[in-house]
C-alpha cells in the first residue's frame, strides 16, 4: 500500500512525522512524501530517510491508494486522484456538510479524524484533543506577549504590579491548557464552562471556577455542550460582563459541536474593559465568543486586542506536528492490517470516521 | 471497711508495687505507633503465658499418685506452653518485616 | 541463697517484661524487644524448675512432657500460619492461656471444697476472679478466632436481643461469685463447676454479636483479661513475676485496646455495645455486587511502603480532584529518605487534559527524571514492590487488555498488578471517566485504601514519620 | 517648575505615567504633557487629569524647565531646547560618548538614569533594572512564541513530549528574570555567568549552575562583570557551544558594561542547534551575544530563529512604564525639593548620574 | 485506722507525683500536672502534720512559723523572677533542696554520734548518702546559680587542672563515706562535719569547670542528686512519698539530663568533661565585637510562634538561597491551622531581582492575598506579635532611618522593630548585599536562630507539631 | 554477701517498687518535647522538696527544749518550703504561656 504525504498548503505543521515513521515500520507500506511537506515544521526530507521517496504533489496525488492530510486536498487535488484512494484528513463534515456527498461522487474513501468518537479508547487517535491542547498553551502565550503588562505579581522597587486576572470561556481542553498555563505563569485564573463536570476539572488544576446557576446538563451528549436556554444565556453573559470588565486576558474556547459558537462576550462589555487587555477567541473559526472577533484577524477595538484564531497549534508546527502525526499513525494502525485496507464498520472509530459509506 | 484498711496497711508496698505497675503498664505503650498494635498485642498475650510458672509449682508440688492435679497441671503446662512458646514465635514472624535497611 | 537466686530470677524477668513491652512499642527496637521478654520468660521458667521446693515430689517428667508438647504445638503453628491469619492465631494462644489459668483456679478450687486447702475469704474471691476471667477469656478468644477465620459467620451467633443476654450473663456470674464467697467451703465443687460452666458460655455470648471487623480489638481486651486472671493466680501462688507481669499485660492490653478503637475512629464502648445492637458490622466499603475488594490499613499500608525497596505512584484524575500533588510528593521525599526508590508512572490520559499529571507535579517540584511513560512503566512494574494508585481508574483498568467487550478494550494500560503489591487510593468504589468497573480492585494483589486522596496521602505521611 | 513629558518616538513607553503623577502631588511642580505621550502605552491624555497640560513638543521643548524622556532627544529637538534646561533620560554615555560634550555645547544640564549607581539605596530609581526585569520576562515569552515546541514535559495520548531546555546567559536581573520566567512554564533551566555571586543566585531560583573554572574575580566592580582571560573565554566557549547544541532556547543577556557584549555563542554552535531553536539576544545593541545576531531584527538561520532585540521592555509598555515611571519620580524626588532643582553633588546617585558638570 | 489515713495520704501524694510528672512531658496537660503534684504534696504535708504521733511534742510552732517563712520567700521570688531568669531561680532552689537534706542528715549524724541513736552499717550508709548528695547538689546549684545570673565568671572559678581537682575530691569523699562506715560511731560527730565541709566544696568545685552555657543541664543534674538525697532521706524515716518522690525525681532527672544534652547535639559525658578541659565554653555565635546579639532555641522559638496572635513573616535572599519557600508555607500552615493569623511582608528590593520572592511564595502557593508590600507591612508591624525575618538583612536595616552616616540611609526599610518580637533566621552575623552590620540583630526585642533557613524552618515545623 | 542477699530477699518488694518507680521516671519523660525541658525540670525540682516531710517528722518528735535540733530542723522546714512553694510557682509560671487559645 502506498501512503502519500501531502504538503499543507497555509499551515506549517505535517500530518506524519520521520518519527512516527520510524517507530512504527511495522505497519507495512510505502510513504510518497511530497517536497518540502515538513520543512517548516523543523522536518526535512532528508530527515525522512531512505524508505520515503519524495516527490511531487500531482504524482502524490495520483499514486497513492491512501492520502494523508491535516488539511482537506482542495477540489482541484481532488480531480486528479484517482477512485477508491482513501483520504485521510479533517474533512469538519459538521462545518462543510456536502464534502462526503462530493468525495462519494468522486468515488473516493474518506475518513475524517475529527469525526472519531471522544471515547477513552479512541483518545491515542484524537487530534481534536491534541491539537486543542497546543492551542490552549499557545493561547496563553499569545496574550502574555500582546498584553502590555506582567502575568505574574511583583513586589519591586519601581512599585508593585498586581497579578494579571485571565478569565477562560470554556473548560474543554483548550480552556483547561490555557488555564494550567496561565496559572503557570503566576495569573488569577477563573474559568467557567456549561458542562457540570467542567467546575471539578477546573478546579483540579487549582483555578477558581465560575458558577452560573441553572445550567441545562449534558449527560448523553458524549461530553460535547449542548445548547443552552436563552434565560441562562442571559445571566452568564451578565456573568461573563462583570468579570470581564475586571480581566486582563480572556481566552474564550468555548463551542458547540457543528454549531455557531456561542457569543459570551458582548461589544459593550469589551468597551469596559481595561485598554491594553487582551483576548484571544479560539472559538473564532465557527465565528467567535467575542461579539468583535475577526476569524484569522489581530484586531484592536476600544483599546482591546482580540485576537481570533482557531488554528493557533499552527504556531507551534514542530511538536503540534508530532502530535498529529501520532494520533494520526494510531489511527492508520487500526485502518490498515498486514498492509491492506480494513474497512471494519463494526468498529466504533472506524465507523465513526468514515464519512463516505 | 477495718479489715480492708488492715490489709492495705499491711500490703502496703504491694499496693504500691500493683499501681506503679499498672500506670507502667499505661506508660509504655501509650505512645506507640498504630502500626505495632497487632505485634505488640501479640507479645503482650505472650507475656500472659506467665501463668504457666503457677501450672509447673502446681506439679511439682502435687503428690505423684495425685494424677487428677498432674492431669489437669499437664494440660495446663501444654496450654501455657503453647500460649508462651507460640506467642513470642509469631510476635517474632510479625516483627521480622521490620528489619532495617541496609 | 537459692531463694535468693529464685527471686532475683523473678525480678529479673519481671524487668524483661517491662522493658520488653517498652521496646515492642516502637519498630526499631521492637524484634529484640520480643526477645527479651521471651529470654526473661525462659528464665523464670528455668528457675522455677530448678529451684528445690522442700519436700516437692517434682513430678519432672509430666512437667517436661508438658513443655515439649506445648513448645512444639506453639512452634509449629507460629511457623505454619500466614501473615494475613495472625490476628487469628494471637487469639487462639490468648485463649490457651486464658484455659491455663482456668485450670489452675480450677484445680485449687476443687482441692478447696476437697477440704484439702483453706482459702480466706479474700483468697477465695481471687481464685473465683482467676477463674472467671479466664472462663471468660478463653472461649471468647476461640469464637474471636472462628469469626476471624470465616468459621463462623457473624449472624450464626447473634441472637436477637443479645445485648440483654449478655446483661444477664453478667449479673448472674456477678451473683454466683457473692453466692459461692459467702457459701465458703460448705457448698461443695459443684459450685465451682457451675462458675466455669456458666463463664465459659458467658465469654462466647460475649464476643458472638460483635462485628468481625471488630474483631482485633475485642482480641485485644481479651488479652488483657488473660493477663488480669495470670496476675489472680499469681497472687494465689504469692509469686512476684505472675503478679508483675499478669498486671502489666493487663494495664497494657487495656490501653492498648482503647489506642486500637481510637486509630479506628470509635469509642471502646461503641465496639461493645455497638455490636450489641449492630449484630455484624456494616456492609464493607469495597463490596460492588457479589465481589468484595480488601482494604489495607493505613499503617499496614506504611509499613509495607516504609519497609518495601521500590514504589511507583500511579496519579489519576483523583489526584488533582484532591489537589493532593504535594502531599504525595511530600510522601516520596520521605520514603526517598529512607531509600526507597520511587518513581512515577504516568498514562497518557490520566486526568483531563493532556499533560494533566505533568502539571500537578511540575507543582509539586516532582524531577522530570522520575516520571515514566507507559511503556517505560510497564517495562518496571514487574519489579516493583508497590504500586500506589492515586485517585486513577481507567487508565490501569485491566479489561483494556483481557475484556474484548469492554469498551476500552484495546486501549493500553499501565499494568500494575505485574508488580507484587497494589495499593489503590480512591473514596469509593464508584467508577471513573468511562464508567465501566474495575477488576484491578478485587484482584488478589490489590489492596484499597478508601477516601479522599490527599486525607490518605497525609495519613500515610504521619503513619511513615512515626515509624 | 515645570516639567516637560515627551512622547517616545520609536518606543511605546512613556516616561511618566498618570498614576505616578497622581501618588506624587507634593512633588510641586507643572506638567506639560506632550499630546497622546503615554497613548500607546495605555495611558491617555484625558487619563493625567487636569493637572496636567497638553501641548504639542515644540511647545514643551521650548517651555519646560526640566525635560523627561525615556530616550533622549534627537539633536533637533536639543536645538529646540534653551539653555540650563535639565534634562533627565537615558543618555548612555558610555555607548554615545560624546553626549555629554554635545549637551555642555548647548549648555544644557543632563543626567543619565543609566549612570545611577546600583547601590542598595538607588534600587528604587534603577531603570536599568526594572526594565531589564521585564526584559528577561518578555524575552522567555517571545521565545516560547517562536519555538515550534512545547516548554513544559507533556505525557499524552499523542505522545511524551520532552520539556524544553532553557540556556540563560548572563545571570544578571535579566537573566535572572528569564530564569524564574522560564522555570515556571516548566522548561529544564540552565544558566551561567563570570560573575561569583552569580551561581548562588541561580541556585536560588532552583535552577542549575553551568560552572566554568577560573572565571576572574569581580570583587570591587559594583556588580558589574568583568573583563575574562582569553583562555577562559575560550573554555566558556566550548561549554557554551556544549550546551547550546542541547538547548532549544538561549535566552542571552551577557553585557559588560560600556563594552561589546561577549561573543558566547559562534556560529558553529548554532548551526548545530536542533532546527526550530530560539535564541533570544538582549545584548543585541551592543553586539549581541550571539555571533549571528542582528540588533532590531528576527532572522533565522541554519533553522535557528535568532532575535535581536535589547528593548523588549518596550514590548510591555504598561507596566514597563509604569515601573520606569516610578524609577524617574523617585529620582526627580531626589532632584527637585519644594519646586526647586536641588544640584546636590555630594549625593553620589545625582553625581553619578549628573553627565554635564 | 489513722495509719492507713496517712499512708493513704502518702499513696496519693505518690501517685499525684507519677501523674504529675507524666502531664509534666505535654504541653496540653503540663499546667494542671504541675497543680495536681502541689496538691499532692499538700496533702502529705498536711497529713504527716496532723498525724498523731505516739508521745511527740510536736513543736507546731516552730514547724509553722518555718513553712510561713519558707513558703513566702518560695510564692514572693517566684512572682518577682522574670522570665529568662527561671532556671536561675529552679537553680536556688534545688539548692535550698539539697540544704534540706543535708540538715536532716547532718541531726541525724549528730545524734548517731552523740550516742542518742544507733544506726547499723546500712542505715549509717544511707544516711551517710543523704548528706553527700545534698551537699554536692547545695553547692553546686549555687554556684549555677552565680554563673547564670552573671554574677561569677567562668574563669573566675576554674584552675588549671581542674579535672584533676575533681577526681581528687571524688577519691577523697569515697574514702572518707568507706572510712565512716568502717569506724562506726567511735569517731565522732567531727567525722560528718568533715565530711559535710569536703562535699560542700566538692559539689562547688564540680560545677566550677563547666561552662555557663551548660548550666541548664547541670541544674537538671544536680536536681537529680537532690531526689536521690531526699529518696535516701526517705529510707532514714521509713517514709514511702519521701522515698517514691525521691526516686521519681532522680529517675526523670537523669533522663532530662540525657534529653537536653541531646536537644543541644551533645552527650552528658562531653557537657561533663568537655567542660573540665574547656574552661568556659565556646564564644557565642552572636558575638560582633563588644556586642553580642541574644539567641533563641528553637523550641522557645516555637512556642511563642504557636501561642501567638499574629505573625509576621519577613523573606530575604537567604529564603531563596535556602529553597526555603516550601517550608515557610508548611510552618504558615501548621500556625494558620492554631488561629494564629500570617501574613508575608515583602520588601520592594528583597532577594536579588525584582519580584524574586513573587517568584518562589508563587511555587510554594502562597495566596497572593497574604502578600503585604512595604507600605502595607509598615502599618502593621506595631499589631504584629512576632516578626520572622527568614535570611533577610538589608531590608531590615534600622540604619536605612537612623544612620545618616550609613550607605543605606533613606532607604525605606521594614520597620520589623515595631512588632513585639523579631526572630531572625539566617546562618551567621555575616552582613547582607550591602555589606553593612544592622542593629536590629541586636535589638531589645530581637533574638538570633541561627542555621540554614530551611533547616531552622523544618525544626521549627518540628517543635510546632510536637506542641 | 549474705547480708545483701538477705537483705534483698527481706525487701523483695521494696526493690520490685524502687526499680518499677525508677523505670517509670524515666517512661514518664522519656518522651518530652523540648519547649517542656525547663518546666519539667522546675516541677521536678519542687517534687523533690519532698524532703520536708522528713523535716517536719523531725520537728514533731524532737524534744520541745532541744534547741539545736528544733533550730536546725526549722532551718530544714525553711528551706525545704522554700522549694517546694517557690518550686511549684515558678513552674505554673513558666508554663502560663501553654494557655490554651480561644
Ligand atoms: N487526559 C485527557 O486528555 C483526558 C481528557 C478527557 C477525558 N479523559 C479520560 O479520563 C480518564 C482518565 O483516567 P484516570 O484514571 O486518570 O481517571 P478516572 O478513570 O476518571 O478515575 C478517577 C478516579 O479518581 C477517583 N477520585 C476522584 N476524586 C478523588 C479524590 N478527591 N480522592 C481520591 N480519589 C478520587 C474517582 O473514584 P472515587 O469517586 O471512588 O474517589 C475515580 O474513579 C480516562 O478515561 C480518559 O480517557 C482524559
Ligand atoms: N531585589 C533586587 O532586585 C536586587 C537586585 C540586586 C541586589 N539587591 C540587593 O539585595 C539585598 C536584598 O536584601 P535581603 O534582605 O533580601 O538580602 P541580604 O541583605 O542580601 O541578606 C541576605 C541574608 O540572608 C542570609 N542567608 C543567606 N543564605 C542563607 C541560608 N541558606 N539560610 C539562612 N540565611 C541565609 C545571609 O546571612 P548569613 O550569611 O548569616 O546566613 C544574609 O545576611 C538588598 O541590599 C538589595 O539592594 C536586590
Ligand atoms: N473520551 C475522552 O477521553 C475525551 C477526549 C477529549 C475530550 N473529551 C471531552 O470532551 C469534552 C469537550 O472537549 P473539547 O475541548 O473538544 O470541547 P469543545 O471544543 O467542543 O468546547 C470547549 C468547551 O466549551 C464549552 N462550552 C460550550 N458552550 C458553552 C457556553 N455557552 N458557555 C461556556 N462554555 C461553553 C464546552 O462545554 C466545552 O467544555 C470535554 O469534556 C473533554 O473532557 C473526552
Ligand atoms: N545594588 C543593587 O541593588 C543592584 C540593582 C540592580 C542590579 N544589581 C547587580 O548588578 C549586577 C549586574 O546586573 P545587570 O543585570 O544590570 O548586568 P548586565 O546587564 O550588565 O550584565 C548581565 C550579566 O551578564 C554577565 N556577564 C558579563 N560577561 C559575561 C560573560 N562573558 N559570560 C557570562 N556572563 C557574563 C554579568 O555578570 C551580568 O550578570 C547584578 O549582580 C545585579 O545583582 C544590583
Amino acid at each position: 500500500m502506498k501512503i502519500g504525504i501531502l504538503k499543507e498548503d497555509q499551515d506549517r505543521r505535517v500530518s506524519l512525522t520521520p518519527d512516527t515513521l520510524a517507530k512504527n515500520a511495522q505497519l507495512v507500506a510505502q510513504y510518497l512524501l511530497e517536497k518540502d511537506a515538513g520543512q517548516s515544521a523543523g522536518y526535512a526530507d532528508a530527515a525522512y530517510g531512505d524508505t520515503v521517496s519524495v516527490h511531487d504533489r500531482a504524482t502524490i496525488l495520483r499514486e497513492a491508494d491512501l492520502i494523508v492530510s491535516i488539511h482537506p486536498p482542495n477540489e482541484a487535488d481532488l480531480a486528479q486522484i484517482k477512485p477508491q484512494t482513501v483520504l485521510v484528513s479533517l474533512f469538519q463534515p459538521y462545518f462543510d456538510q456536502e464534502v462526503s456527498d462530493r468525495l462519494r461522487q468522486r468515488t473516493l474513501r474518506a475518513f475524517s479524524l475529527d469525526m472519531i468518537p471522544r471515547t477513552t479508547l479512541a483518545q491515542a487517535m484524537d487530534v481534536l484533543s491534541s491539537m486543542a491542547s497546543v492551542s490552549g498553551y499557545q493561547a496563553v502565550l499569545m496574550a502574555a506577549n500582546h498584553l502590555p503588562r506582567y502575568f505574574p505579581m511583583m513586589i519591586t522597587a519601581a512599585g508593585s504590579i498586581r497579578p494579571a486576572k485571565v478569565l477562560v470561556l470554556g473548560a474543554g481542553v483548550a480552556g483547561l491548557q490555557a488555564i494550567a498555563t496561565a496559572k503557570r505563569l503566576g495569573a488569577m485564573v477563573e474559568a467557567f464552562d456549561v458542562r457540570k463536570a467542567a467546575k471539578e476539572e477546573v478546579e483540579s488544576l487549582g483555578a477558581k471556577f465560575v458558577e452560573v446557576a441553572g445550567a441545562r446538563d449534558d449527560a448523553g451528549a458524549g461530553g460535547y455542550a449542548v445548547d443552552q436556554s436563552e434565560e441562562f444565556l442571559q445571566r452568564q453573559q451578565q456573568e461573563v460582563q462583570n468579570r470581564a470588565t475586571k480581566s486582563d486576558v480572556i481566552i474564550a474556547t468555548a463551542q458547540i459541536r457543528g454549531r455557531k459558537a456561542p457569543i459570551l462576550v458582548r461589544k459593550e462589555s469589551i468597551a469596559q474593559m481595561k485598554p491594553g487587555s487582551v483576548i484571544v477567541d479560539l472559538a473564532a473559526s465557527t465565528g467567535g465568543n467575542c461579539e468583535l472577533t475577526e476569524d484569522q484577524k489581530i484586531i484592536e477595538r476600544h483599546g482591546v486586542t482580540i485576537i481570533g484564531n482557531s488554528n493557533l497549534a499552527e504556531t507551534m508546527p514542530q511538536d503540534a506536528s508530532s502530535l498529529f502525526s501520532n494520533n494520526l499513525m494510531n489511527f492508520l494502525r487500526l485502518l490498515i492490517v498486514e498492509g491492506e485496507l480494513q474497512l471494519d464498520l463494526d468498529n466504533e472509530i472506524i465507523a465513526g470516521s468514515y464519512i463516505t459509506p | 471497711m477495718e479489715a480492708i484498711l488492715q490489709f492495705f496497711d499491711n500490703n502496703l508496698l504491694l499496693i504500691y508495687l500493683l499501681l506503679f505497675t499498672i500506670i507502667l503498664g499505661f506508660e509504655v505503650i501509650s505512645k506507640v505507633p498504630s502500626v505495632l498494635h497487632t505485634p505488640l498485642m501479640s507479645g503482650a498475650n505472650a507475656i500472659s503465658g506467665v501463668v504457666i510458672i503457677g501450672a509447673i509449682i502446681l506439679i511439682r508440688q502435687a503428690a505423684p499418685d495425685d494424677y487428677w492435679t498432674l492431669g489437669l497441671g499437664t494440660l495446663g503446662v501444654v496450654l501455657g506452653m503453647t500460649n508462651v512458646v507460640g506467642g513470642f514465635a509469631v510476635t517474632d514472624r510479625m516483627l521480622e518485616m521490620f528489619k532495617k535497611k541496609k | 541463697m537459692l531463694t535468693s537466686f529464685l527471686n532475683l530470677s523473678y525480678l529479673l524477668g519481671a524487668l524483661t517484661f517491662v522493658i520488653g513491652l517498652r521496646r515492642l512499642s516502637s519498630p526499631d527496637t521492637a524484634r529484640r524487644g520480643n526477645g527479651l521478654a521471651a529470654l526473661g520468660m525462659g528464665i523464670a521458667i528455668i528457675a522455677t524448675m530448678v529451684y528445690p521446693f522442700t519436700d516437692a515430689p517434682n513430678n519432672y517428667l509430666w512437667i517436661v512432657v508438658g513443655m515439649l508438647l506445648g513448645g512444639a504445638i506453639g512452634w509449629w503453628s507460629a511457623q505454619k500460619v500466614q501473615m494475613t491469619a495472625m490476628p487469628q492465631m494471637v487469639s487462639i494462644f490468648n485463649g490457651l492461656g486464658g484455659a491455663c489459668a482456668v485450670v489452675l483456679a480450677m484445680l485449687e478450687l476443687l482441692s478447696f471444697y476437697a477440704g484439702e486447702r483453706s482459702l480466706d475469704t479474700g483468697a477465695l474471691f481471687i481464685v473465683l476472679l482467676a477463674l472467671l476471667i479466664g472462663a471468660v477469656s478463653f472461649t471468647g478468644s476461640l469464637l474471636a478466632f472462628g469469626k476471624l477465620q470465616g468459621l463462623v459467620k457473624d449472624k450464626h451467633v447473634y441472637l436477637p436481643g443479645h445485648q440483654w443476654i449478655n446483661i444477664f450473663f453478667l449479673i448472674a456470674t456477678i451473683g454466683l461469685v457473692t453466692f459461692l464467697l459467702v457459701q465458703g467451703s460448705s457448698i461443695g465443687s459443684i459450685g465451682a463447676i457451675v462458675l466455669m460452666i456458666l463463664t465459659l458460655v458467658y465469654g462466647f455470648s460475649f464476643v458472638a454479636p460483635i462485628g468481625g471487623a471488630d474483631m482485633p480489638v475485642v482480641i485485644s481486651l481479651l488479652n488483657s483479661f488473660t493477663g488480669l486472671s495470670a496476675a489472680a493466680a499469681g497472687l494465689i501462688y504469692g509469686n512476684q513475676i505472675m503478679l508483675v507481669g499478669g498486671i502489666l499485660v493487663g494495664a497494657s492490653g487495656t490501653i492498648l485496646t482503647v489506642l486500637m478503637c481510637q486509630a479506628m475512629n470509635r469509642s471502646l464502648l461503641n465496639v461493645l455495645i455497638g455490636g450489641f445492637g449492630g449484630g455484624g458490622g456494616a456492609p464493607s466499603k469495597g463490596a460492588v455486587g457479589d465481589q468484595v475488594a480488601k482494604e489495607v490499613t493505613r499503617n499496614d499500608a506504611a509499613i509495607q511502603l516504609f519497609y518495601s525497596n521500590s514504589v511507583m505512584f500511579v496519579p489519576g484524575y483523583g489526584l488533582a480532584v484532591a489537589q493532593a500533588q504535594k502531599a504525595i510528593k511530600e510522601l516520596d521525599d520521605l520514603l526517598s529518605a529512607n531509600g526507597v526508590e520511587v518513581r512515577y508512572a504516568i498514562h497518557p490520559v490520566a486526568g483531563r487534559m493532556p499533560g494533566h499529571m505533568n502539571v500537578l507535579l511540575a507543582e509539586a517540584d516532582v524531577p522530570y527524571a522520575q516520571l515514566l511513560d507507559l511503556d517505560e512503566a510497564n517495562d518496571l512494574f514487574a519489579n516493583t514492590d508497590i504500586v500506589v494508585v492515586v485517585g486513577a481508574n481507567d487508565v490501569v483498568n485491566p479489561a483494556a487488555l483481557d475484556d474484548p467487550g469492554s469498551p476500552i478494550y484495546g486501549m493500553p494500560v499501565l499494568q500494575v498488578w505485574e508488580a507484587k503489591n497494589v495499593i489503590v487510593l480512591k473514596r469509593s468504589m464508584s467508577t471513573g471517566y468511562a464508567g465501566i468497573q474495575n477488576q484491578l480492585f478485587f484482584h488478589d494483589k490489590n489492596r484499597m485504601l478508601f477516601g479522599d486522596a490527599k486525607k490518605s496521602l497525609q495519613a500515610l505521611i504521619g503513619e511513615v514519620k512515626s515509624l
